[in-house]
């Protein structure tokens, strides 16, 4: 692609340094601009991600896999009827359409330690790729030391507080959701996690923490897991989420 | 107090400032959002017509957010300036907007009266005028603040070099710094946003970009973008930290949203300044804001977002901070829809941080769910360029692969500087001539393979 | 209004020159910009001229006002169905429907000398106010002279070519259009008259001749159906339109 | 010839050079209105990138409207300098876009390959470019031109004087001369578009346009913006024009379905230069285009609207005029939707009449009907006078009463040349000096009421 067109610009002489980052340096220049192969690249870079924004989550997929693992899920739909209302209402996003609501307050059952919420926040892409494989990888490593969950929840058109509400609902004693972050030039296939100790409706984000960059190529799926683990843990035995709970990575007391 | 305006034979009536303004903001999606937009054009000029014949003396009697609830109500209230207000205590709000676009209102006149404004007549007086009004008035003010460097003198323009990592790593990080540097970014400061809050990870960072600054003699600062709290625990470690950072909001609400009171902001402003580290200059504090966040963190308690932005300002005032920018873009379309309403706020945003007195910078940005390209950014970047703006981001490629979302590159900096003939900060200036990379007209074309290798790995070897 | 504002801009020495034009002219200033007051006025003006543009004919009254004065009309609407469709595709406002077609077709009689169009076009306020007006005279003038019309036609959703159209599926010799034309700032009922011989549907503007501007505070209603006139009487006996027909005050021999 | 690229599995194929540039253009109503635009995004990017990688010399090829049955492609083809072209043969179209932005590019080496490019080229370098590549490779030229002052040089900004009025009548539009006079405007030219095309009132207008440079010794030159045939006419009876003003389109049907095409203004050049009145040059030619007359007169032969627009620049390089502007948003939204489309144009428009030798000023405007506002109009503005653009519109207060649409205004002109510190035209900033109504500042603060009464009364008297 554009071969022809660099015979021009000047070449930046560290383009080693790429070894080292998916960031695009050493692009080179003309005169002060970018070479034009770069500013095309960079162009249908745009056009796609604007196109990650509208993917849809693959449910069917996401249901087979659970199923798969034995993990019993649910499926639920916040206040945005579509994606266009999604985008203009984050308020509609935050919230649980009456019909989930329903559903899940028939599901309601004894106190749980845990529910999992994945959604398709901006990036479905995102959540298609790795939720299953965070999903199951983390409830895998607590099940196992007795940690109890909620089935998961499936969110369409969902923000990030949704997942307190939810979890509210169920009767949890934490929420953690993985959602998709809305998706960058170059990476438009990131998960972030959010985490809330005692989740309420309503409830803003200094009372949550955060992972992010999840994907291949960033935090991958399974030091992603991990790493969530630890803080879930970590939050449960401190009795608290939030601004005051740091990531740490000092060893875990289990 | 109510406020109405009369065209035609339909009467418009606004129950009180706070609605007022929020009618007379040009139109963007976080105020439709959040139901306070006017329902039509019309009712929107009613609503300027009739802000512009409010004395000022109304904004001191009328709480937009009331005064016992709101820490920041009462920043602005207690610390309105009554001596720097007399001179214009007698304005309407558009007197005064008459006023700081006639000769008479020098840089000079206007720093005088700039602490008598609270940060509601700053917001109204920005609805009343054009783009150009805006462009103009920032431009005949000067704010320059100081670090390791002087940045905001007039002729000149920073960057914040800005080379995140997904995984925060140090090498990835590195290699972003030095793209940034040959290309003359770095000057407002090199600024990591740290994809983790692991205070131990934060400080591998920042003693990296500290080892770098001093093997080369540099004269930055450096940032990491961590939670204030974070920041306060690592001075208190012991480690070397040249600016603390924090995003900041309009209301006391949205603020705790953000995990932050004006006392945390006090407690950081003064471990900063216990460390001394400063060369030329003391203002250690890096904030960043944009309209959109108290909307939604449900905290807006019915002020338009615009002037919940200018709030914010305040609080930044409070703390003499080196750097503000607003991230104008970065929020999303649900508060700024489309490349006009990006501008139009950035336009804003800039004109009413000078005016209150602040560095203002900008992060010239948007995401991938807005509708806004390229070519909105470079026009905004020229008009902001045009209007005096004191710093820009710079990412390689202004592609920001951690934070995703495309701000400006180092090469829209090189742009920006050699359209409009501004120089980096002179003591980073001296510094590239010195190193060999720029000359007096921008980068220089040959910097020779050897002498590059040689700075690659001694940086790397840093890391 | 905004009088409290004006204590700090400088006027203009100017101002009686007012008196010679409609223009926003003696604004004053503050440094080099415009007083706040200027404008606001100017925002306020935007908003209505833009409401101008989605203005309705009030055919009930125009149709009133013929059946007045005994003229008869006909009624058709252009391929544009609505206000919108007639904003973004001005191809479509050039042509008749396919009804209107057919209507006009049924019309048809032997050849007359004038078909008068009024159409909304981009300013139907204009034609609310001053199409009738001048068309009574027009047509007063010229029949006493033993011109003969085909009945008036009502368009809507029009440009300036439907006239063409019209005209030729009539059997007239030449057309007349008058057609609201973009609502400006301060006029915002401005009619243009727009004239063809032997019009052909598919032709262009080198083909028309033009008068503008017509409204009260510019070329008056009764002067315009006078210049009118004479333009329409040379070209049936120049036998042309366009541009080789300039317009010329020398007196007219009937 | 087609041309092709692949994106994942799919293969856009584009079968012409003309459908190339088409689906190449950054999007606007227009070419959507004519179903010449891209249907994706992706197709847009895909035929750019396919359109970077087309060589120079096939555009010598391809013919967009046939040469048989177009003049215009007759003089483009016929009219391109070979030898200019020598240096840049071995081109690709994404080539000329980087040389252009690269240090090597001086004007003087731009200026000497301009010949060699043909309008196609030139629009084709254009959709490759973003808004900051054209605004930076536009700065770089300098087109000077010349009749009775000097209009186009670095650092100085001129302004056409357009106080039209819907009667022509003379005191109306003699009140708008002395309101634009008073600010600064008029040494582009005093021009008038006429509401009639009456030749006797026509002649009237010039008669007293010159009495009036005559009796205050100014520097400028007039124009009534008649028809071209019109303009013959009157020359012939010796009335003093000075300009010969015509609209232009960039296809010969389109040109004839404005009266015109190269021979009438060829005849009505020479008659212009008969009456050989400049003093400092012998430019005498003003010409107007816009995107979308072509498509509006049917006459588009499937080139998008920016292509045409380019061609039209053929014309006019054709006979060296002394202004040419685009009217960029005057024909409306159903050829440039919004601010947006209307900004983007209007920067491409600059650029390519640049390159192309001309000397471009611009008619930053909007309708009532599109979606657009004087913010939009400030942001434009801005952009081009940092591009370097030879001159713009001055309307009283923006608003033209017979034309019905906003243009930029006398104050708007200050406000440019004030922030971005630009001169009028030397003769006449001279002038204004002399005449006590500038100073090196600006407009003086206080002309006494009895000089203006004087002034003014003289001026009344002309008519
Ligand atoms: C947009 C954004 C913001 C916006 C949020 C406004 C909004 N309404 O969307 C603003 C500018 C206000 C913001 C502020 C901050 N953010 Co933030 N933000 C992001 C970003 C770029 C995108 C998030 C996203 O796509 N969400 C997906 C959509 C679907 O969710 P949503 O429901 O629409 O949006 C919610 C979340 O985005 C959440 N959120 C945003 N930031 C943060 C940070 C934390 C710690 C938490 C718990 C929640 C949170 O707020 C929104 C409303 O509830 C991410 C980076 C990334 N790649 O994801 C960083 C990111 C999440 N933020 C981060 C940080 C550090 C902050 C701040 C704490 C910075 C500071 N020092 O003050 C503040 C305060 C956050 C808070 N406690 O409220 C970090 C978190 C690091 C970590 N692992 O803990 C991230 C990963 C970026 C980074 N590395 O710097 N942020
Ligand atoms: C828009 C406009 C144009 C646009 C038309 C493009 C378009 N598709 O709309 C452009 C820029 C191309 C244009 C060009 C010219 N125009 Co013109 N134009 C106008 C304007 C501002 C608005 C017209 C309007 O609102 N029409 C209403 C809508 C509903 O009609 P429409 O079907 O959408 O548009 C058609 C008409 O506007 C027509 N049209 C536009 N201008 C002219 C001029 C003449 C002589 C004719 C017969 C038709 C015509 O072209 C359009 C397509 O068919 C008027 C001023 C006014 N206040 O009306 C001047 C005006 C009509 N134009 C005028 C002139 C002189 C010209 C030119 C001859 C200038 C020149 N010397 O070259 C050229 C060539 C016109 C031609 N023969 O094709 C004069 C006519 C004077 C007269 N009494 O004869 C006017 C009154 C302005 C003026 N005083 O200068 N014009």
């Amino acid at each position: 692609m554009l071969e022809k067109t660099n015979e021009i610009a000047i070449k930046d002489l560290w383009e080693e340094l790429r070894l080292f980052t998916a960031a695009r340096i050493a692009l080179g220049r003309t005169g002060v601009s970018l070479p034009l192969s770069e500013s095309l690249k960079f162009k249908l870079a745009h056009a796609h991600a604007q196109d990650a924004v509208y993917s849809d989550m693959d449910v069917n997929a996401i249901e087979t896999a659970l199923d798969g693992l034995g993990i019993t899920h649910v499926m639920v739909e916040s206040g945005a009827t579509d994606r266009t209302t999604y985008l203009q209402r984050p308020d509609f996003g935050r919230k649980l359409s009456a019909n989930s609501t329903a559903l899940l307050q028939n599901k309601r059952s004894i106190q749980k330690d845990i529910c999992i919420v994945i959604a398709d926040g901006l990036s479905a892409f995102a959540v298609n790729e790795n939720a299953v494989k965070v999903t199951s990888l983390f409830m895998e490593s607590l099940s196992s030391k007795g940690f109890t969950f909620t089935p998961v929840v499936l969110a369409k058109q969902a923000r990030v507080a949704i997942a307190d509400e939810i979890a509210h609902h169920l009767n949890a004693r934490l929420s953690v959701i993985l959602i998709g972050e809305r998706p960058g030039l170059s990476a438009y296939d990131s998960l972030g996690a959010y985490m809330t100790y005692m989740p309420q409706p309503g409830y803003t984000d200094e009372k949550r923490n955060c992972i992010s960059n999840i994907r291949d190529l960033g935090l991958p799926p399974d030091v992603a897991a991990e790493k969530l683990r630890d803080l879930v843990v970590r939050s449960l035995q401190l009795k608290l989420s939030g601004v005051n709970l740091k990531d740490d990575d000092r060893p875990l007391l289990l | 107090m109510s406020y109405k305006f009369t065209i035609g034979h339909y009467v418009y009536e606004f129950e009180n400032l706070r609605v007022l303004l929020a009618k007379a903001s040009p139109l963007r999606s976080g105020d439709v959002l959040a139901g306070l937009a006017a329902a039509s054009a019309e009712e929107r000029i009613a609503a300027q017509i009739a802000l512009a014949d409010v004395p000022l003396v109304n904004f001191l009697n009328e709480d937009f957010v009331p005064y016992e609830s709101d820490e920041i109500t009462r920043l602005i209230i207690d610390g309105q300036d009554q001596q720097s207000f007399a001179a214009i205590k007698h304005f309407t709000v558009g007197a005064l907007r008459d006023w700081l676009l006639s000769d008479e209102a020098s840089a000079a006149a206007i720093e005088s009266i700039s602490k008598g404004l609270t940060a509601e007549m700053v917001s109204a007086v920005s609805k009343l005028m054009r783009n150009q009004d805006l462009i103009l008035a920032a431009k005949k003010l000067e704010v320059v603040t100081r670090f390791r460097n002087t940045i905001g003198l007039k002729g000149h323009l920073s960057v914040r070099l800005q080379p995140n990592h997904p995984l925060d790593d140090l090498r990835g990080i590195a290699a972003g710094v030095i793209d940034g540097l040959m290309y003359g970014a770095g000057d407002a400061v090199i600024g990591i946003n740290p994809a983790t809050d692991n205070p131990h990870k934060i400080a591998e960072i920042i003693h990296m970009l500290d080892r770098l600054r001093l093997q080369f003699d540099m004269p930055v600062q450096s940032c990491v973008l961590t939670h204030v709290t974070t920041s306060i625990q690592l001075i208190e470690q012991g480690v070397p930290v040249d600016l603390v950072f924090q995003s900041i909001a309009g209301t006391e609400k949205a603020n705790s949203s953000f995990g932050i009171n004006l006392s945390i902001l006090e407690e950081a402003h003064e471990a900063a300044l216990s460390l001394n580290r400063g060369t030329v200059g003391k203002q250690v504090m890096y904030f960043e804001s944009g309209q959109g966040s108290a909307l939604s963190a449900n905290s807006h308690f019915g002020v338009d977002q615009q002037t919940c932005e200018v709030r914010s300002y305040a609080v930044a005032r409070r703390f003499d901070p080196l750097l503000i920018n607003s991230v104008v873009g970065f929020i999303g379309p649900e508060y700024l829809f489309d490349g006009k309403q990006i501008t139009r706020a950035a336009l804003e945003d800039h004109f009413c941080g000078k005016l209150m007195g602040l560095p203002m910078g900008m992060d010239i940005c948007y995401t991938n769910h807005a509708a806004a390209d390229q070519d909105d950014m470079d026009n905004l970047l020229t008009l902001l360029g045009v209007a005096g703006i004191n710093f820009i981001i710079g990412v390689p490629g202004a592609d920001d692969i951690m934070l995703n979302y495309q701000s400006t590159s180092f090469h829209d900096a090189m742009y920006i500087r050699k359209i409009l003939n501004k120089r980096p900060a002179p003591e980073f200036d001296r510094w590239l001539q010195h190193q060999g990379l720029f000359d007096a007209n921008g980068p220089k074309p040959h910097t020779s393979a050897r002498q590059l290798q040689e700075l690659t790995s001694t940086i790397l070897g840093l890391c």
